[in-house]
């Protein structure tokens, strides 16, 4: 079956980031992204968990936006500037995808 | 007039108090006990329903004087005044960072609405009336603080936001609270009636399991704050707090609030926020750590409060009053 | 027999509608207040369970008659029928395709348990009394429509699914709405009376909390609709309710329903469904876009009904009895 | 001394019971009814919470005498005796693995708190009283059972690890049972009269949507057993509740309980747990499969004892007094 | 450490699809699948957020499940027949996995 | 924009695991992971779903945790030891990051 060659920006970002995040993606035209749940993690900033939080403060979510590699530098400079300055992480992966259009 | 050594009994033996502690020590000794962070969000939002609601009732049944206008005003202005004085504090006593001085000066000059629920049982306790209408000045004093906050970071770095202005004054705790309790003002007694087998009945019971999960973070804020909190910090968490109570004694005692009201104005002025504040502070300052400003209001100032503090500050109003 | 404007006064002054609109107000002012999904899926089952089980306790008191054989016919036909006339009207007025007609159609027939619930609570404040066994009736209006709808979209493209159709009629709702009726029916008034502090008393409390999370996704609802809708069909989520209604008078009319029962038959008939419905769409009818009736059920026509209906149809109810 | 039927009829009948049948009938007629994790966990800590409390309290008011050490000293006893009576009838009766064997052992030293609960209602209901003391016995009947279970395995395969006895002592609803049984002791009749409205009249209402939920789990534990479970490890989960009621029952009379507590410690004995020990086998015995232990556990002894063994406890509690 | 060369088929598609999706799991006699929550998103179709949701629709979920290279046409192939026609995505990536026989 | 090549473990374990895996990463000195919840899944000891779990048996977390590919081999072979005992699977793709010294 054929399938078609994108990328797959990860983006791990405390959750009262998340709404910024996704203004970014948004000013970027991306055809769409989705945000999953983080339970507990640790990094250079120390660790969290989510259990018996009341506020969103330390917790993260993740993030992943499948886009055109011609996309992925314009994507991620803005990623990078806004993470850069906060806890959380940003990684780049090959998928291949079914619907080209799609994304 | 209650002498503070049974106030502080009456506090550190009811079921409320007991269960923070039963939370804390089980986070010291690493138990898996823990709330499935829906359950504590639920219980949250129940809970500032609940006291919003009933202020909005109470205030609808009691009428309205000059004091509340007072009493907002004061508290706006302290919210105000107490993250400066704060800032001054830790630029003197400690070397933190301007903008973790900052940010850390912001959540002391806004509230912890779970230490102000404890107050107000506390209150309930010990026989002594209060104004409804220190619900609505518990919401004004949460964000004034953050605004100066930013204002006091400003000189360092720029990264502040109109958006993040909005939000600061849209977060859900605040329209939930203001929310609820002018639905409580416009509904009155009959509302209340109406829904008081949940607001009123269980409120107290919610609590102690709420507070039991805020003693499993506030213990895990606790070794945070072992790790990464150096002892002039630590005791700004203390003294902090004592500040501010002295302020809010003051300004309570000057615009003439009841015992009651007074005791509440001043618990507003002695806690600091975990849940509003860091929030806007990760928006509107992301330089600033948050693995020092939240072991410290929440591992520190809010277990001192909840269990040296409230009686302290009960004693002092009816003394004073 | 009240007159409309003291009922639309009572209901919009009622906390529960209230708290409603502060959802709505909130969403839209895109304040980041919100309930946890577990929270919200949690409350819906306890007021399905509450209201299942009343309902059944107090048929078990009241005994069956043959108006309650008769409430369910009427109800089951008028849940046939209404998606036929809701799908010509679609037709005839907006340029839907047939699939997103017949879809929207599903919803107009099945009911809303939430505005059923917002109509037993203004009986209660108009003090009109109503049959328990109008919940069986509820229960019983939730899929012919379904049924229905699948057949009005048939004809053009086949994609229903037979294990679509055994998953609508086990739907959680009215699993639970259904079990805890029959389990009412069984243990009766003693039954009641044991788990009474829980299903009764709080019930008011849990539904204020309850709309103030509808009014949030009502409020998002809203902002949908204003980008996906055109007026035609906003139209079609205000005047289908009224259809709906009308339909429901007559046949509580003819079947000689109490006043209360004929309200709430009028009501089921002109609320529309967002839970059972949809999820059946998506799984029989995907080409129907979603984007299209959940805005119209949740942001029009469930709004319409909880604040303007809901008067309207009670008063109707004690005009025509 | 009220007859067996009458008591098989009253519990079976009881609301608790009826919902946990929906749940097991939702589940089997594979419905999407569901309750999200988060509510599950946070009814669970409720009602942990509530029994805790209310045993602390009632040992508070009646005081404590010498049955309340000889009961502790029984039921620890017990837990650790019954699992080498379990562990021998599976080595006997099935092919188990002698890792299996043991795992399945250790749940049935260990005890199932819902159970517990299911029969102090039945007591309720008959009218008969049981010290509050029995909830600390509940609470240390958990662990030794596990303890034995790794010894009974370690012959097999040596894999526990010192890390997972303290985990095993200091879990969740160890914590929380006897925590709250503390808090209880320290507040006493006060303490209740302040919280009664959270942990005493909801109560029973919030154990019937738990039993629904455990209803669902024990349907699906059910299927699961016909496809993993052999007849004779079936018929295990059958005869052992009996087994070890027959001790309890026995320790009951030696150390003289009251009808009520005998009852509560029987059906200690009798029931199975499905959450502390399957957890902690999962880290301490992780080759003994939880496809063979849960299933039999929560999806046939859990069921039976709701049902059939609870009466027949409660018969012969005073039927032996 | 030796691994073995696997495919990871990523399927986003509404909750109310899921069981649909593991059916067909099922009948391609996958080794196994997991199932993860979405928090919130935004596609083609419009954008949605879990919170407060009361009912299914409208929330999604991601499904993976790691396969050999072998099978994954066949996988793909009903994949692609159910979410083509419903709101979903689907994407494929290269793994490595330390036990071969289990999958 | 430049980016680093580095590989990402992804670890499926039981709930009550969770701590030892996590203690083993720690051990192995990563410079962070996080852990994800699952909501169902299937697999060679059966399908599960996390609704109406009481206890933690019987439900799942995804942990996964970006290292260089230097350590990879260290840093599986003790997971490897623990998941092969347990129920559970490990697997290994390519990522690459913004920021290297991050890692
Ligand atoms: N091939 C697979 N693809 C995705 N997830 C899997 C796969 N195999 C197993 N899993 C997950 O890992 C868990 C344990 O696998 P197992 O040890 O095979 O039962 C399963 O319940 C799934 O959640
Ligand atoms: N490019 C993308 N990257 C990540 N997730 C996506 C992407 N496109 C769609 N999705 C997810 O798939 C869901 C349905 O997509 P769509 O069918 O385009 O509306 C969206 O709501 C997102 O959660
Ligand atoms: N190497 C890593 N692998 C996986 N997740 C990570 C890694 N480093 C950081 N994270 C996640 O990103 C969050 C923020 O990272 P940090 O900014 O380093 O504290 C952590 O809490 C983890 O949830
Ligand atoms: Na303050
Ligand atoms: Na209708
Ligand atoms: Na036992």
């Amino acid at each position: 079956m054929q399938t078609f060659p994108k990328k797959r920006i990860e983006i791990m970002v405390e959750a009262p980031l998340m709404s910024r995040v996704l203004e970014i993606l948004d000013e970027q035209g991306v055809s769409g992204y989705t945000v999953l749940p983080a339970l507990a993690g640790k990094g250079k900033d120390g660790s969290w968990h989510r259990d018996g939080l009341v506020g969103r403060v330390g917790s993260m979510v993740q993030i992943f936006c499948i886009v055109d590699e011609s996309r992925i530098d314009e994507v991620l400079e803005p990623l990078f500037k806004l993470v850069s300055q906060q806890i959380g992480i940003v990684s780049v992966s090959d998928v291949r995808v079914i619907r080209a259009e799609h994304f | 007039m209650s002498d503070i050594f049974a106030l502080a009994i009456a506090n550190l033996t009811s079921p409320m108090i007991l269960f923070f502690g039963l939370g804390i020590v089980a986070a010291l000794a690493k138990s898996d006990l823990s709330t499935p962070e829906a359950v504590a969000k639920g219980m949250a939002l129940y809970l500032m329903l609940a006291i919003g609601f009933k202020g909005g009732a109470s205030v609808a049944a009691h009428g309205v004087d000059v004091t509340l206008a007072l009493a907002l005003v004061a508290g706006i202005a302290l919210s105000a005044v107490i993250p400066v004085i704060a800032y001054r504090a830790l630029a003197l006593t400690t070397d933190l960072s301007r903008v973790d001085a900052a940010a850390i000066a912001g959540h002391y000059g806004s509230i912890s609405i779970v230490t102000f629920l404890a107050m107000t049982q506390a209150l309930q306790t010990a026989g002594v009336a209060y104004e409804g209408y220190m619900v609505a000045v518990a919401a004004a004093m949460e964000t004034p603080a953050i605004i100066v906050a930013l204002w006091l970071a400003a000189n360092g770095t720029r990264s502040s936001n109109p958006n993040a202005v909005r939000e600061i004054f849209l977060n859900g705790s605040i329209v939930i609270l203001v929310g609820a309790f002018v639905i409580g003002l416009i509904t009155g007694e009959a509302g209340l009636q109406s829904i008081a087998a949940f607001v009123v009945d269980p409120f107290k019971g919610v609590l102690c399991l709420f507070l039991l999960d805020m003693g499993l973070i506030a213990g895990r804020g606790l070794q945070g704050a072992r790790h990464n909190l150096k002892p002039p910090v630590v005791g700004f968490g203390i003294y902090m707090p004592l500040i501010g109570a002295a302020l809010g004694l003051l300004a309570g005692k000057l615009i003439g609030l009841s015992v009651g009201s007074m005791a509440l104005l001043t618990v507003l002025c002695a806690s600091a926020s975990y849940i509003a504040v860091p929030a806007a502070m990760r928006l509107a300052l992301p330089e600033a750590r948050p693995s020092i400003y939240l072991p410290l209001s929440i591992g520190v100032t809010f277990p001192f409060n909840l269990t040296v503090g409230i009686p302290i500050y009960l004693y002092l109003a009816q003394a004073m009053h």
